[in-house]
């Protein structure tokens, strides 16, 4: 039983801290806000200029002028400031955000990842992709463990153009949460039902695994 | 003196050349210079390098120049929503220059003050990197990076008094501040003309030394891309 | 997680030592931390490396830490207004690094986004080009600059929410909204502590993630440095 | 019967177009807004962070937190706008601001420029001037021909440390008007009272003298 989407955003929302500014990417790391405990108070930054994002607009409400960095409407809160593209990558990439969680195609037991590109295809662009995780002080992300036709994504190497060189700090995927050291990657968590062997089957790159769940 | 002017196509009058390089603001289609990118397309100037984080979508924003074939060169960081705009690309009919888009809005910043060039870690080892000049600041790598500047900047704000000086709105605002200082000639439209002293000093956005050409937008349609709402219901 | 915080002297708790850098806002006098830089002084802290425009008067901003001998090396455009600073450093007390105005506030905003150089040609063929690096772009020569950091910023502000989101009054603006951002940790005085939600959002100067800490001014002292006036009778 | 200061001011004047955004150094160049001809809609930067700079304050109107680039209490106009010193210099060296005046200790016949620094005496700095210099685009300068003992001021090399290297436009001092072109300097107008000689005499610069002087 890996986890579902939903259970992966509901683990990432778990490194959210008090206080924290936190950029989420596009797609499964949105779902992240939805798992925000109450407890803890975090502001989320949209990179098309705006601190402070709130939820969506109720029907009937949306406004053109108030959209998030994936291009939907959304709200603003009490905390909220609006700001240019370039104040807001004055934030991104002057290490001011705590926290960023992104999606990925590959990435390799070093932290490089790979997330914006299949050569041979059309390419859409890197958007913010690369100052995120070029600036942000922890980059998490979130990822089927394996792609479509079963291969492994996360990686020795990666196959696909980087997006980052030795940038990410935690991946949380369907069969666990891995740690991405200097000195290396570490297994530290597992999906429920799933096993080592399915996790060393399922990946490709090298990596050490914590002591308690050796012990399961 | 005035910097008014009646219609987009006056606004452009005179200052239009094939093979001219223009920056567009917006951010999807978020903030885009509706008339003026509209005006521009009744030109028929071509050959045009156009410099926008988004190509718009099919029939709107920059995506009208790309049906027109007007556009030879985009500068852009993404540009997923266009499928005319693929299709000229794979046909090698359309050059594109994808720049990570903290390095795109920091480029157009670096027009504003002539700064030639800047370095940033964004995009060390990556394509992005390739055949750049790196340096190390601190045992750190960086990559050099070029300040961008417009013939023509079209620049969309809320609000402008007849200095010229703008007000955006919300998250329209994006990369139309920059681009206004990195444009020789930057021409706004605004939804809103207000009497110079109007607007409170201490909150404008653009001062109006960057803004050339003013006109008031008509007929806007502020498109919006992915309406997504909720329900009463739901709560937050 | 509250920012805010009760005095100058608790706001400065913790993040002081020997040998740092600090940023201070400011024009002259205008614009500056008076209640933050007097608690610098009391704390006692030595060696620090000042990035301010000036050095204050003899008995007022920055020259206070002069005085008091607390300040290693400033770097500043214009230090023109302070007996005891020309002083000290006549007699090599005092390091000073001249930086052209519009360099220094390019180095200090370049610290907010990261960027460890750019290059400008203010001072191309001058004192200010010895030593640094000479690169050209289109045919013109630039010199490379540094971005500047700071382990703390002390800054002036008009008004804060209780998020640290700021507004800057008139001219008192100037090099606070860049030293905001620059600085590891941003600590900022104000005049009116207002609840979130009270300031416009499109109209923040200063969004709060820069800003760390916060204190209300007290006993703003505000001096004039050269009152100019004219009688109602001259007119304009 | 060379100009005085505000002859000096008064001719600089002139220079200003409708329209024109213009800096005015500290000094005599400040005078230059009192001689801003009716017909002539000129809008002053002050480089601290304002556009548009009013007159000084009335007695007792005086804002602390309004001031100029002299540190001088001065008041706001209907089209004021202030603005950071990174905005403020992105204008300046951006190539935004039209017109600057400045006060000179030399200037060579290169349109080389000195004003800032006297080795061996204290220096206070250079603040705007090397920025403006470097990016306004025409520089006017005003100053007194000669120093005060006498010595030329307007020379074939500067020996005091630059502000900036082929920067100045023009000069007007208290014999008359300069245009330094890219083939070197013109003296364009003298000064009542004020000879070829005179100008010769108190000059060390190499300079052509347009047509209409000679036929004086």
């Amino acid at each position: 039983m890996a986890w579902t989407r939903e259970e992966m955003a509901k683990r990432a929302a778990q490194e959210l801290v008090n206080g924290y500014y936190v950029n989420l990417g596009i797609g499964i790391p949105t779902l992240v806000a939805n798992f925000i405990p109450d407890s803890v108070d975090v502001t989320l930054q949209s990179e098309n200029g705006m601190l402070g994002m709130g939820p969506f607009p109720y029907e009937g409400e949306a406004d053109p002028d108030l959209i998030n960095a994936g291009k939907q409407t959304i709200t603003e809160l009490n905390r909220t400031s609006y700001f240019s593209s370039a104040d807001s990558f004055s934030m991104i990439r002057g290490g001011h955000i705590d926290l960023s969680i992104l999606g990925a195609m590959q990435v390799s037991e070093q932290g490089d990842l790979a997330n914006w590109m299949i050569p041979g295809k059309m390419v859409k662009g890197m958007g913010g992709a690369m100052d995120l995780v070029a600036g942000v002080k922890k980059v998490v992300i979130i990822m089927d463990h394996n792609a479509r036709d079963g291969s492994a994504k996360f990686l020795k190497e990666c196959t696909l153009p980087l997006t980052g060189v030795k940038v990410v700090d935690m991946i949380i995927s369907d069969v666990g949460v891995f740690m991405i050291k200097d000195d290396g990657a570490v297994l530290t968590e597992l999906a429920p039902g799933i096993s080592l062997e399915d996790v060393k089957e399922r990946t490709e790159a090298n990596f050490k695994i914590e002591k308690h769940l050796l012990t399961l | 003196m005035s910097k008014i002017y009646k219609s987009a196509e006056r606004a452009l009058d005179g200052i239009l050349f094939d093979g001219m390089t223009i920056m567009a603001g917006g951010f999807g289609l978020c903030g885009i210079p509706e008339n003026l990118i509209a005006a521009l397309r009744d030109s028929g100037k071509k050959d045009i390098t156009a410099i926008s984080n988004n190509a718009g979508v099919d029939d709107f924003g920059l995506g009208m120049l790309l049906q027109t074939r007007q556009i030879k060169k985009m500068i852009s960081s993404y540009v997923g929503e266009n499928k005319e705009f693929e299709r000229q690309y794979l046909a090698d009919e359309l050059e594109l220059e994808f720049n990570p888009q903290g390095t795109l809005a920091e480029r157009i910043r670096a027009g504003g003050p002539g700064i030639p060039g800047f370095y940033t870690k964004t995009g060390v080892g990556t394509l992005v990197a390739e055949g750049k000049e790196h340096k190390e600041f601190d045992g750190e790598t960086y990559i050099l990076e070029t300040g961008l500047k417009a013939d023509v900047s079209l620049i969309k704000a809320w609000k402008a008094d007849k200095e010229g000086n703008l007000i955006f709105k919300k998250t329209a605002r994006n990369f139309n501040p920059m681009m206004a200082s990195a444009g020789k000639v930057s021409i706004v439209e605004v939804e809103e003309l207000v009497e110079t002293g109007e607007l409170d000093p201490d909150q404008i956005h653009t001062p109006g030394i960057f803004i050339q050409r003013i006109i008031v937008s008509k007929n806007l349609e502020k498109r919006i891309e992915q309406l997504t709402t909720r329900t009463k219901k739901e709560g937050i």
